[in-house]
């Protein structure tokens, strides 16, 4: 498989301040690099803030980074002119965490699913058919081509905005958190679409979310972020080498209340992203912190074929943990 | 907070320039010259000549500019060309009466409007929101010169409770600040029903409701106080309102003002006196929007943490 | 129209506020168009054996100090006052529009000099702008109407600005960028229309607050160049007839008051009517 | 028990939202209310707190007993002094939750002084000893502070610590950590089973995470339309679910030890309120459907162990 | 109610046109209220049969070559610093009007000899036997010189002194001015029957902007008289049982202007056609509800000037108006209206913003469309309307002019004032002839009248202006609180006949 997404050092920075007030740096985004093959699901977690839906919106050059390259493939984005940029947007799509507002309020689905072509200036043979086969594709009823946003439910919302994204066929498809604010059962109907759509089209999925569990069932490849960084890249079943994603795993519920167990307590605050520590961003929260890690930042450095962890002190070096741990029940 | 005060302050020397060369070229290009107005019958031409020259009226506007900025700079604001005094003088005299009437009009509409605001929003979708609403709304729809007349002969011919006209005394405020501030009723209670109802509805509220705080300490501790926010942002950017909209007003109740000074002046194209008004209403206006921002921030600790 | 901008227009009708107030702006509308047939005499018709005569049967809203008919000086002055605080109102709209989409969506330097004039237009009494505009423009409507069209510049460009600003980060926005969208499709497909509602409105109640300016110009003589009527001119015609024959004066303040109300009260409705579906789109 | 709630209807002009709801929670017992978007769990709560016709609702049919009485027509001064007193309530947001132009120790003070009669500076003593329990760190310059100078998890448990403050004995979780971040989330569940525990308190937890229900609540009610369709132990509920809807919620939840592709989806659409089915209104998506489920609606039948469930091939089983 | 709460004490409301004079210093004031002239005495006195009376004056003689004026002063007069008047205080004062606004009215004065303490004599550079008519004029007041030269600038504003029968006490610009009797006072004019000290003990005169306020104050008794009641209120004020009433002779026309440089105007015709069509009497009855006389030359009345030759006053006259278009050329159209060689006969009118002037200006289209003119009316401020008319951008304009004395045809028609005052462009050498014989050839009083007179009537023959109204004074007082001479003397109710108001009970 070839590579379809190269992320090279991608960095980004926000700036607040101006003229007369005291300039802040706040980095949503450092030092990123992966690579995406044709056909993988490459899952990001990580937690609100850490800078996935930035991630996100680099690669699909949304904003400019401030640092690095992001090639799509084989071409470089910051190469390409504007209009080029335009035309290349038809082969990598975005799906949204919100179906709420992923929709204009005043456009039909039928809309919704042309305004893809118009943008573009592409004209599809019969827009009817089109809309139609777009709505067949993910699982809806053409005949609600006609409602408003505001006439459907969460997944069927959901739907149309996957549908948007595929109707220019694109390769890769960025998926920023597209069941976090669906219910559970509305989850595992939009995953499972997924699943198909990825299958019967070959698709290409960066597959952002929060849920750790989700990730590890539906991608091949996870990146852990943490402040704007990744902090560890495993193969999707492996053991987490890290201490953050360590913890990331004990604090999601399993649904069985026989596997009810310890839930290992994290110290200390998330550290504001304007005033970053010099050395490893967890080292306040880290239950196995020296000073090394407070003063030297630790790089991706591999653990085992396919999983690197950006840590002093990884998790399969030692295996014992000395955490402080509390029964729930 | 102080150093925010500041930074705003330095902001304000271009905005100071830009508005005084708009004010000085405004005036200019509004037809007629003053010197009409100084001369009276049997004047010869020479004289027209001769006060033209005193006034600089015969050089060219570039130069005029140029030299009432110079003056402006070292605090001069000019010398009336038909009242023959000092522009600060003149403004001195006329400001306190606009800002007695335009602070008493400002405290009425906005006390007034922000307690019909909260009753309105307190009862909202009833009866009592209905009335209270259309009854601000009544109060606007009156044109002020109107109301003013009407109210002279109500309170004050009628009843006798006030003098008819005139600036002596709280008395005769009563009724201009009614007149004044009527409209503003309208204004401010709509913008407070608008943000009561919005708080309301917000989750800290029903937690606030969920503790089992009475409903009128909620609405009154709580809720108003953000509503307010907006309320002091509209207020704010009224400030020129206050010191020089109040000019048909003060044509009814023969009350002084800067408003009336400002007309009188632009009347009779009394070229320093029009400039050093609308130069003050308009430095009054941004420096209005300073302290509106200034209390903004005081009011909200966000705010303040942003721009400390 | 678009579907539901319709519907939203249907549902304020069908409420009792916006119903009655409907019917009435509708009525007034109908007399401004057809005022020439409506009104009983012609509305400059002098006759100064009648002078200032109380309402009748001839004249049902009396006469005016030249014996002119109170009645059709007011079906003509509703042209008059209509047209001018509509002409307004469109004006400062479209401009307040494009400077506020302007600001809005690109920002930076341009935005924030502009807003800092429009603000200072905006604080500046109105009446103040007004009188030096009529003198600079010359007399008449136009003055006037240009006068009204500055004063409430500032308000439609704050709300357009504030509108496009807030939609410009909604996510279908975004979704429309990621599409490969051009700025012109932003703007025209997206934001305007969707800024378009809360605009209109605001509009709307303003047309009934620029008739009030209108007859608060009228006061200082300025506006409708006589004999041409406006319910401004008609109401400040020399307050001296409150004294003489109150009928001149009350008829029109009259006019005006309810016009007004009735504007704001079907603002209203519209509004909840809008506010409904903004409800229902949470759901 | 502390609270009982039987066959409530809740209505709002015409329609019924939730219809019968019942349930029940104990001293020190945990209850968790799950059920997706729109099923009626909030307005339950709403209920509860007597706050409904705040939002222009009210109870339509049914009983809430609290500890004895009827909190139905209950006048409002009476529910007023239970509010923050006795019941106190947690919302999902801890964001919106705090009053952000006040400081944030005034806002726990409040109700103590309210109901438990406490000074001004007896109010504060309690206020930070209760923030020291919630383990907030350096809780007298945290009091000082305004809600926006906190994250997201400090703020949950100001919010938490708010509750407490008026010593309640039910405590009302409205999705107390769907907001938060999952570290986070797990640490603020933690202290509120711990509460139940320490402080014998009633406590509610209305979540539409399985995990939570699974790993923190005693009893479960499952909420479906505006209805209970399932009310069981947990341990119960898990290893035998009985309604059709519960099973199936049960198998969508991604686990890591999982194929990909093998999870499974309830069919269909939630319908919305104002097209509910006749009958059970699972019964579109239901794989067990009968005849007559599509025509009768299936009363939730407690039994003597406090269990029941709501369906017709269910109980036929 | 300040004016009912002393038994002496009185507040009266200013005339509409004395609003918003910046201060009370005479020799620098463009405008001045009857304030002045209560704190100033003038040498002169002007009655309202425009006959003139001594005050500081005792007696004044002129050479027979008109060149020396004598003046005898009256002895025995302080000004209010304690002063006292006497031919130097003459000699300070005549030189102090030197370039001021003012400085026309002793222009023809060369110099002020002393002769002795009490007898000045003015040398003049020309014959001016129009000096004594100045003389009366309010603007020659005479200033306390002590007072003047120590307060500046401040000179009326702050404080102001002079030998009237009112002492200054304070000054609100815009607002209101408060006065105090001079109880030293015993020089009263002829023309008061009060020669000493006024009744009034405290004077308060406010400037009352809008006329229904003013009225509305006068019935409540928060004024006790309007120096200048607006014709429009006048049938409203005497409908009041405790309101009474006097007037004065007008002080000014009413009229419509012409520019003879602008076409149709530059032909006599059309002009005379247009005069004619002006119904004098309807606008009395409608604009000025019956107030004021009909106007059918352009001086005041009381002026002897204005007694010319009856057949040439401008009457109107439809029909012969109606023939003088017809054979002008002017055809009538479908409409109604007239044009000529399909040029139509449509005129702006330009009128002031004040009721007045807009209603006189709607009246008046409405009498022209009867001869078939059309005629738009634009309303403008009075500076935009003087700017119009120096630029000479009008077509028609309603004007009032307010000046007694004849000379202002001289301001209006010399051809020295062209394009301003004299808008109407008229340019030709008999007027310009007859006006340079009425200017400055008149050695005497009797001969200038004759003068003026033929003047005016070449004017006149040339239709350079339509005469429309003449109004007249009117006061209106409260008489529950005071009492006021059935007489008024003066050219204007001020000193001479506030002297003599008595405060009621
Ligand atoms: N345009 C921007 N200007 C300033 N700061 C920004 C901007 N966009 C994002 N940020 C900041 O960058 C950080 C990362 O944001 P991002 O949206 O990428 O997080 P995320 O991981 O997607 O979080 P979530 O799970 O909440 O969606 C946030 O703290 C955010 O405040
Ligand atoms: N104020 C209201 N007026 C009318 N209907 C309402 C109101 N509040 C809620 N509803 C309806 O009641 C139903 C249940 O709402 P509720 O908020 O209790 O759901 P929920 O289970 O808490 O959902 P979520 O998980 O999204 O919070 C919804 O379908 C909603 O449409
Ligand atoms: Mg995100
Ligand atoms: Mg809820």
């Amino acid at each position: 498989m070839s590579d379809l997404l190269t992320v090279n050092g991608l960095s980004r920075r926000f700036s607040d301040g101006g003229l007369f007030r005291k300039r802040k740096v706040f980095h949503a985004v450092s030092d990123v690099s992966f690579t995406l093959k044709q056909g993988e699901i490459l899952g990001v977690v990580g937690e609100s803030g850490c800078g996935k839906s930035t991630l996100a919106r680099l690669v699909l050059r949304l904003i400019n980074p401030s640092e690095g390259q992001v090639q799509f493939d084989g071409v470089d984005m910051a190469s390409l002119s504007r209009g080029d940029m335009r035309r290349l947007r038809q082969r990598m799509q975005l799906v949204f965490q919100d179906p709420y507002s992923a929709i204009d309020p005043r456009y039909s689905v039928r809309d919704a699913l042309l305004e893809p072509y118009r943008v573009q200036g592409v004209k599809p043979k019969s827009t009817d058919e089109t809309v139609a086969s777009l709505l067949d594709m993910v699982g809806l009823n053409s005949s609600l081509a006609q409602s408003y946003p505001h006439q459907l439910s969460g997944g069927q919302k959901q739907r149309v905005g996957i549908a948007r994204a595929l109707a220019l066929n694109p390769s890769l498809v960025v998926l920023d958190e597209p069941t976090a604010s669906l219910d559970v059962s509305v989850q595992a109907q939009i995953v499972a679409l997924l699943e198909r759509l990825r299958q019967e089209l070959g698709l290409t999925y960066l597959f952002i979310s929060h849920d750790l569990g989700l990730v590890r069932y539906f991608c091949d490849q996870i990146l852990v972020m943490y402040l704007g960084r990744i902090v560890e890249v495993m193969p999707s079943g492996a053991a987490p080498a890290h201490p953050y994603t360590r913890a990331l795993l004990d604090s999601t519920f399993e649904p069985d209340p026989k596997r009810r167990r310890s839930i290992t307590r994290l110290a200390g605050e998330i550290p504001s992203g304007y005033d970053l520590p010099p050395g490893c961003a967890f080292a306040n929260r880290c239950p196995r912190v020296t000073d090394l890690c407070r003063q030297v930042l630790p790089t991706l450095t591999s653990q085992a074929s396919g999983h690197q962890a950006a840590c002093h002190h990884p998790l399969t070096a030692v295996p014992e943990l000395a955490v402080e741990q509390r029964s729930v029940a | 907070m102080i150093g925010f005060t500041l930074r705003r302050l330095v902001l304000l020397l271009p905005v100071f320039f830009v508005v005084s060369l708009v004010v000085f070229f405004i005036i200019h290009l509004v037809p007629g010259d003053p010197i009409d107005n100084l001369l009276r019958a049997g004047s010869s031409p020479e004289q027209r000549l001769q006060i033209a020259a005193k006034y600089g009226l015969d050089r060219s506007l570039v130069e005029q500019y140029f030299t009432w900025m110079g003056r402006l700079l070292s605090g001069d604001l000019g010398t009336s060309i038909i009242q023959g005094r000092p522009v600060s003088a003149l403004i001195a005299r006329n400001l306190p009466f606009s800002l007695e009437l335009g602070i008493a009009a400002l405290l009425f509409s906005t006390l007034t409007g922000i307690t019909a605001g909260v009753i309105a929003a307190s009862y909202q979708g009833t009866r009592v929101d209905d009335v209270i609403t259309g009854f601000i709304l009544l109060g606007s729809t009156v044109p002020s010169f109107w109301l003013g007349l009407l109210l002279i002969l109500v309170f004050a011919v009628w009843l006798g409770w006030v003098p008819v006209s005139g600036a002596r005394g709280w008395s005769s405020l009563i009724l201009p600040t009614i007149a004044a501030g009527l409209g503003g009723i309208a204004l401010v209670a709509r913008v407070t029903r608008i943000a009561m109802i919005e708080t309301s509805r917000q989750d800290f509220v029903t937690l606030l409701h969920a503790k089992g705080l009475p409903p009128f300490i909620i609405q009154l501790r709580h809720v108003l106080r953000h509503a307010m926010v907006p309320v002091v942002t509209i207020l704010s950017l009224r400030i020129g309102w206050v010191l020089g909209g109040a000019v048909t007003i003060e044509y009814v109740f023969a009350r002084p003002g800067l408003g009336s000074l400002l007309i009188r002046a632009l009347n009779q194209r009394d070229y320093p006196l029009v400039q050093g008004c609308l130069l003050m209403l308009a430095m009054a206006v941004i420096i209005g929007a300073l302290i509106g921002d200034i209390v903004q921030a005081a009011m909200d600790p966000r705010q303040r943490e942003v721009r400390a | 129209m678009s579907g539901h901008r319709a519907l939203a227009l249907l549902k304020a009708v069908s409420t009792f506020k916006g119903g009655i107030s409907g019917a009435f702006l509708l009525l007034l509308v109908i007399g401004a168009l057809f005022a020439p047939w409506l009104s009983p005499y012609p509305y400059d018709q002098q006759d100064l054996g009648i002078m200032n005569q109380a309402p009748s049967l001839t004249h049902l809203f009396g006469t005016d100090e030249f014996g002119r008919d109170v009645l059709s000086r007011m079906i003509t002055g509703a042209r008059t006052s209509l047209s001018v605080s509509i002409t307004a109102i469109g004006i400062s709209v479209l401009l307040g529009l494009v400077l506020g989409a302007t600001c809005g969506y690109f920002g930076g330097t341009f935005d924030r000099v502009v807003m800092t004039v429009i603000d200072l237009t905006w604080s500046f009494p109105e009446i103040l702008i007004a009188l030096m505009l009529v003198a600079i423009i010359g007399p008449g409507l136009e003055g006037v109407v240009i006068a009204i069209a500055i004063a409430y510049l500032a308000q439609f460009t704050r709300l357009t600005r504030t509108q496009i600003m807030s939609l410009k980060s909604e996510t279908y926005v975004e979704a429309t960028v990621s599409l490969g969208a051009g700025h012109t499709h932003i703007l025209f497909s997206h934001l305007l229309p969707n800024a378009l509602a809360p605009v209109l409105v605001a509009a709307m109640l303003a047309t009934g607050d620029a008739i009030i300016l209108e007859a608060t110009l009228g006061f200082f003589g300025l506006g409708a160049q006589p004999p041409t009527p406006s319910w401004g001119a008609m109401m400040s015609s020399g307050t001296a007839q409150l004294f003489i024959a109150p009928w001149v004066i009350l008829l029109p303040g009259l006019a005006v008051a309810l016009t007004v109300v009735f504007i704001n009260l079907f603002g209203d409705a519209v509004i909840a009517a809008l506010d409904v579906r903004a409800k229902f789109r949470e759901a | 028990m502390l609270l009982d709630l039987e066959m409530l209807r809740i209505r709002f002009g015409a329609f019924s939202p939730v219809d019968q709801v019942t349930l029940s929670v104990d001293r020190g017992q945990i209850l968790g209310i799950v059920g997706e978007s729109g099923s009626g769990k909030s307005l339950t709560a709403t209920a509860i707190m007597g706050l409904l016709p705040r939002i222009g609702g009210q109870v339509a049919a049914g009983t809430i007993r609290f500890d004895g009485t009827d909190l139905v027509g209950l006048p409002e001064r009476e529910m007023r002094r239970l509010r923050g007193g006795r019941i106190a309530l947690i919302t999902q947001n801890p964001m919106t939750s705090l009053d952000s132009m006040m400081r944030i120790g005034p806002q726990i003070d409040q109700a103590a002084r309210l109901h438990l009669g406490l000074s001004r500076s007896a109010a504060r003593a309690r206020s930070l000893e209760l923030m020291a329990d919630l383990r907030i760190p350096d809780p007298a310059s945290v009091y000082d502070l305004f809600p926006h100078q906190l994250s997201g998890g400090m703020k949950q448990r100001i919010v938490i610590a708010m509750a407490l403050a008026g010593d309640p004995e039910l405590l009302i979780a409205d999705e107390p950590t769907t907001a938060l971040d999952v570290t986070v989330q797990a640490q603020i569940v933690q202290i509120l089973v711990d509460l139940a525990r320490q402080r014998g308190l009633g406590l509610i937890l209305i979540t539409h995470d399985m995990g939570v229900v699974a790993q923190a609540c005693d009893r479960v009610a499952v909420m479906y339309c505006g209805r209970v369709v399932e009310l069981a132990e947990v341990d119960a509920l898990f290893e035998h679910p009985r309604h059709p809807y519960t099973q199936a919620l049960i198998r969508c939840i991604p686990r890591h030890d999982m194929a990909r592709g093998t999870m499974s989806a309830i069919p269909g659409i939630v319908p919305s309120a104002a097209a509910q089915p006749p009958g059970c209104r699972f019964n579109p998506r239901c794989a067990r459907v009968a005849d007559r489920c599509r025509v009768e609606i299936p009363e939730l039948r407690v039994g003597a162990s406090g269990n029941g469930v709501a369906c017709h091939v269910a109980e036929a089983a | 109610n300040s004016a009912r709460a002393s038994e002496s004490e009185a507040v009266f409301a200013l005339g509409n046109a004395e609003i918003g004079a910046p201060h009370h210093d005479p020799i620098r004031a463009t405008l001045l209220s009857t304030v002045a002239t209560l704190i100033y005495d003038r040498m002169i006195e002007q009655d309202a049969d425009q006959s003139y009376h001594p005050h500081l004056a005792e007696s004044w003689e002129n050479s027979a070559d008109g060149m020396n004026w004598t003046f005898k002063l009256r002895q025995g007069v302080r000004f209010h610093d304690g002063e006292p008047f006497n031919a130097a205080t003459i000699a300070w004062w005549i030189p102090k009007f030197k370039g001021s606004v003012n400085e026309y009215l002793v222009d023809a004065v060369d110099r002020v000899e002393v002769v002795d303490d009490y007898t000045v004599r003015f040398v003049m550079k020309r014959a001016e036997p129009n000096l004594i008519y100045n003389l009366a004029s309010s603007f020659m007041g005479i200033p306390s010189p002590k007072a003047y030269d120590a307060a500046g600038d401040n000179f009326g504003v702050t404080e102001a002194a002079g030998t009237g029968p009112y002492k200054f006490e304070s000054f609100a610009v815009g607002q209101e001015t408060v006065l105090v009797a001079n109880e030293d006072y015993n020089w009263g004019s002829d023309l008061s029957e009060n020669k000493g000290a006024p009744y009034i003990k405290r004077l308060t005169l406010r400037e009352i902007p809008d006329a229904s306020t003013a009225f509305l104050e006068l019935k409540t008794g928060g004024v006790g008289l309007l120096l200048g009641v607006p014709d429009q209120f006048l049938p409203q004020l005497q409908a009041e049982e405790t309101l009474g009433f006097r007037s004065l002779p007008g002080f000014g026309i009413t009229y419509l202007a012409f520019n003879t440089l602008a076409e149709p105007f530059g032909d006599v015709a059309v002009r005379q056609a247009t005069a004619l069509a002006v119904d004098q009497s309807a606008i009395l009855k409608s604009v000025f509800n019956g107030v004021g006389l009909e106007a059918h030359q352009f001086l005041i009345s009381t002026l002897a000037e204005s007694k010319i030759d009856p057949k040439l006053e401008i009457r109107h006259d439809l029909a012969k108006a109606n023939q003088l278009l017809d054979a002008a050329g002017w055809v009538r159209d479908g409409d109604g209206m007239r044009s000529k060689d399909s040029k139509p006969l449509k005129v702006k009118l330009t009128a002031q913003s004040e009721t007045a002037f807009k209603r006189t200006a709607e009246i008046l289209q409405a009498q022209l469309k009867t001869i078939g003119m059309d005629v738009e009316i634009e309303i403008f401020d009075s500076t935009t309307i003087v700017d119009q008319l120096k630029k000479g951008q009008h077509q028609l304009a309603v004007r009032q002019y307010g000046w007694n004395n004849a000379d202002i045809l001289d301001w209006f028609f010399s051809t020295t004032n062209i394009p301003y005052p004299n808008s109407s462009g008229w340019q030709d050498e008999k007027s310009q002839e007859l006006r340079d014989i009425a200017m400055q050839q008149s050695k005497t009083l009797d001969e200038r009248v004759a003068n003026f007179r033929k003047y005016q009537e070449n004017l006149i023959g040339n239709f350079l202006f339509v005469p429309i109204h003449e109004p007249i004074l009117n006061y209106a007082f409260n008489e529950t609180l005071l009492e006021v001479p059935e007489k008024l003397r003066g050219t204007q109710l001020v000193q001479a006949t506030t002297v003599d108001i008595k405060v009621v009970g």
